[in-house]
């Protein structure tokens, strides 16, 4: 086991690994942007090194610093955390080359699956379901008829360069095909001098569902499995859960099996996801692999009991896993709301500034991890989150009650969050009932245009 | 004691009566008192306590000691040069965590000493990173007055390293 | 009180008093008071307590509304009878939660009213609690200004019942 | 179930109470007196009322306000936590007679429980053990010889007018028992002016194990396991945890089989706890009952996931258990510090005032249950406990890790707390090896005499 490793993050994450480092009775090295200085988890750190200027370009992002940092702190590992440096392959490779152990999957793996194309290669390589659609580029109506009523109705089309949902078009039948086909190729030609478009499958209220993984170096890989994030607002995660509700026993295996497939196919190691949508009638398809750690990880954590930042330094290490598949078992269910520095009001703009009060939740049931404290201020340079609500109770409609709760008990003073968007997220009918899909939130708020 | 009191009674004590200022004082400890003002004629006792300023507002840091920085943290964020305490004395700070080298190798001599004056090209050391030797150059003009690293030191971002007179030149 | 003393006279404690001083404070840590302010002639007494900086030092309570207190909480602690707002005003408060009613039975007079003179032993309400009916008295001297509770509504320990002003006898 | 129920407390576990209350959906009324007025948790409540001026005595052990904040809150039921009005059976009474639910036990079995002998004495007929000792009082050396070989060395002869160790006298042998009883009659006498003295056996370096009972008013009794208490200052617990550490299996089935026969022989309903004294063979004794909820039942909820302040409200409202015996499993280890604001280098001396900093601590497995918060002035009216600090990990082993990392990121500034001696306990082999006695403080950390 390492005896000292650096944690290449800031703020919650960093945090949260300094956490189970401590449990591990692993030394920390922290490091800091000026921005941070003052942060209280930076004390909880056996050493804390500054990096450079608030900016992350000019500190977190910097490879040259977070290396030097490593080197002067004599460290064995480092962990990325989230975000940042977390899914450079190009990093992780100056890691490997002044051998500092990298926690997390190998540049080779994490190039691979960073690769869209080449990720979905390797999943219908591996039987993982991908969107259907076709394999090239679409030019005649007959060719996109035998394609659509091959993958079935609606169908979507895209421009091969396109970007921002020019040159796209649903067609739902034989008669809006023709059309569509017409219209996406002239727009696409206006927008990107490219009148290239393909069809895929249009996947109608899709939810988010995406499978935990650890692998170690030995060859053993299990799931932790699924979670649902449904539940989001121009593709940022609000609220995540695990179990996912009303997903059927048979394609919950399904989809955890699929995921370990995959992983095993890309001689992944370490902790990552993979992510599907699923259709309304439970058909998944995969979407892609993020090679790190999540932000949403402890709702897995909490119905599995497995601290997975724990297992990813033990299987960086060089540790066997310790489990078999058929240790892992989901008990209760656990949801987690991102506390964002953000106004509701105003489009969710980001708030920084100080916190002059906070009554943070406890009791049963309840976790909160955030490094943020009365007096804190959250500066201006980074992402908006403050922390993670988390609950875990034995039945879904309880840890709702116990979100509820929690989120009403979590006094904040000084800045705007998200907490009171969250609650009415949980009262509404729709997410009590289970099930809602990625568009749920859009649909149902109205926010200004930012 | 004093020359003049206005009223001097016998068994009055004056203000300067040690003996009453610690009543006060107790008095202000037993009911956090923050201030006393008393005057009365020529004869006036104003006492304070505590932090009247904002200590309150900005929390002192956690008892626990601050994690090891080897030097002290620079109080601002000035990345290379920044004025210091007084008006003439600067420093010239760190721009990169890695290794301080006085010298160009460990036969030369360093690259500055106390008393040499620097232009801000002048290469006063070298900081090593990732076995990358970098050349620091001083970005200010002045006169050395101290060499606030030892050779093969390691440096944060933002440590001192050399104290420059900036109105010696 | 005297025109221009810089020298009290018999009774009359000087500001240097250190008893005299030590029942201002208790006076104010009764009543939170944060600054008492006195002069007379070349006399003058200036004491404060607590934060200077308020705002600082004591957060807003929490955004959510308070929870529901029928009547605005008193700010002072003072069990019964205490001095209100102005010099000659004081409030004759709940010694007890329960339900406030004005008359001794639904026909009845109210045992006070708006104008009436009050002497410490006169029942101005009767708190029921747990069945038990309870007069309560002025325990002050003084004329009913207000009456700030209507019959049946519930009290708690502390709501101010009436306004009083103790000048006006 | 209830719609609306007062609290008859304050502090943390006041806060526990509304927080169980709405997660269930029970409006809560609070009461308070003049010196709780600032606490932010009054405004989780749906109302608050306050009851009295600082002193208890005038407010919270004040029944009549109690009772008539009650009236004019209009609530069905009173929750009256632990301390203050949790044991006393006149209150319990009063409640019945205005018809308000008291959430425990029935005035009657507080009443039997109450009374040590009568409790011992429905111990033995529920063939509980109990310590053993002389029926009565014992005056010649023959019978104190004859008992004491019946009971065993050593043995303790105690006054039957005493307290404060006076008339007290230890005797392991033949010889020394005829000494030491005539010294403690003579002490008695000296003392109490009654010479009147008994024998019992002398438990060596017990440890206090104490068994979580459940029972509804239909006959179902459960229990949640036991919970190891030995951390103790002057018969005050300092840490709690469960499982007991070192238990044999078949003790441990032994003592939660014999705290339900108890239970269950004094028609007892509600939560309560049976306690007993556990020798270094694995013997144990009955000692008493507590009718209430105990500050340390969190321990029995992290390892059971069972809401032990839910279920007391549920069992008062009529409901029926809804879990049988085998679905109660314990899952984990689980421990408990109380924080108290004391400081422990003046002989844990009550330190009440202003907290001027708190960073909770968070992150897996770590609960903390409090009502402070940065701001907060601890009153010096009341007992000093601040919060109490739980963990939940896989292992014992886990969870002292998790509590030592917990306890660091702790950080209280303004007063002194006693989270720094918690480490120091936990950080002791004897307490690490588990199976420690009611003596090891006292024995290992030499206090100031107070």
């Amino acid at each position: 086991m390492y005896k000292r490793i650096l944690i290449a993050n800031r703020g919650e994450i960093a945090l949260r690994i300094i956490r189970a480092c401590r449990e591990l009775g692993i030394e920390t090295v922290a490091i800091y942007s000026e921005a941070d200085r003052d942060a209280l988890y930076l004390r909880l750190a056996d050493q804390a090194i500054c990096i450079g200027p608030p900016k992350s370009i000019q500190s977190y992002l910097k490879i040259a610093h977070v290396i030097a940092a490593a080197e002067i702190g004599n460290v064995e590992a480092i962990h990325p955390g989230y975000g940042f440096l977390a899914e450079n392959a190009h990093f992780n490779e100056v890691c490997r080359s002044c051998q500092i152990d990298f926690i997390g999957p190998t540049p080779e793996a994490m190039e691979l699956l960073g690769d869209k194309n080449r990720a979905r290669d390797l999943a219908r390589e591996a039987k993982v379901p991908v969107v259907p659609g076709s394999d090239g580029l679409v030019s005649d109506e007959k060719e996109a008829l035998r394609i659509a009523h091959e993958i079935g109705f609606p169908v979507l089309i895209k421009a091969t360069a396109g970007g921002g949902g020019k040159g796209m078009r649903i067609a739902a039948n034989d008669l809006s095909l023709a059309t569509a086909l017409t219209q996406a190729q002239i727009e696409a030609k206006a927008a990107f001098g490219n009148e290239g478009v393909y069809i895929e499958k249009f996947i109608e209220r899709p939810r988010h569902v995406e499978v935990q993984i650890l692998a170690d170096h030995h060859g053993n890989v299990v799931h932790l499995w699924e979670r649902d994030c449904s539940t989001q607002r121009r593709h940022q995660k609000l609220i995540e859960e695990s179990p996912a509700p009303n997903l059927p026993d048979k394609v919950r295996q399904q989809i955890c099996d699929a995921a370990v497939r995959l992983v095993k196919k890309a001689g992944y190691t370490n902790a990552g996801t993979v992510e599907f949508i699923v259709d309304r009638e439970n058909h998944f398809y995969f979407i892609e692999v993020n090679a790190r750690i999540q932000v949403e990880h402890p709702v897995s954590e909490m119905v599995t009991g497995i601290d997975l930042i724990k297992a990813q330094i033990q299987v960086a290490a060089g540790e066997t896993l310790p489990w078999k598949q058929r240790d892992i078992r989901v008990q209760g269910a656990s949801i987690e709301c991102r506390i964002n520095a953000e106004n509701p009001q105003k489009n969710f703009q980001p708030a920084p500034g100080r916190i002059d009060q906070i009554f943070v939740p406890g009791g049963m049931g309840v976790r909160f991890d955030s490094h943020v404290y009365a007096g804190y201020t959250v500066p201006p340079y980074y992402d908006s989150m403050i922390g993670k609500l988390i609950v875990h109770r034995p039945t879904r409609q309880e840890a709702i009650s116990c979100m509820l709760r929690a989120l009403a008990e979590l006094q904040i003073e000084g800045i705007p969050t998200t907490a009171d968007f969250h609650r009415q997220v949980l009262e509404h009918s729709d997410f009590v009932e289970g099930g809602i899909d990625t568009g749920f939130v859009e649909r149902t708020w109205k926010f200004d245009k930012g | 004691m004093t020359e003049k009191t206005d009223r001097p009674g016998e068994e009055q004590p004056d203000v300067f009566d040690v003996e009453q200022l610690r009543r006060f004082v107790e008095l202000m400890e037993e009911h956090d008192l923050s201030e006393i003002n008393l005057k009365e004629g020529g004869r006036k006792i104003r006492l304070r306590r505590g932090n009247i300023l904002p200590a309150a507002s900005a929390p002192a840091p956690a008892p626990i000691p601050p994690a090891a920085s080897p030097q002290p943290a620079p109080s601002d964020s000035a990345p290379a040069a920044s004025s210091g305490d007084s008006e003439n004395i600067a420093f010239i700070k760190s721009p990169m965590v890695g290794t301080f080298y006085s010298r160009p190798n460990p036969n030369a001599e360093p690259f500055v000493k106390v008393g040499d004056v620097v232009e801000p090209e002048t290469t006063v050391c070298i900081i090593e990173a990732m076995k990358v030797f970098n050349e620091i150059p001083a970005e200010l003009r002045g006169k050395i007055v101290a060499v606030l690293v030892k050779d093969e030191e390691p440096v944060e971002f933002g440590t001192p390293l050399f104290k420059v007179d900036t109105s010696a030149v």
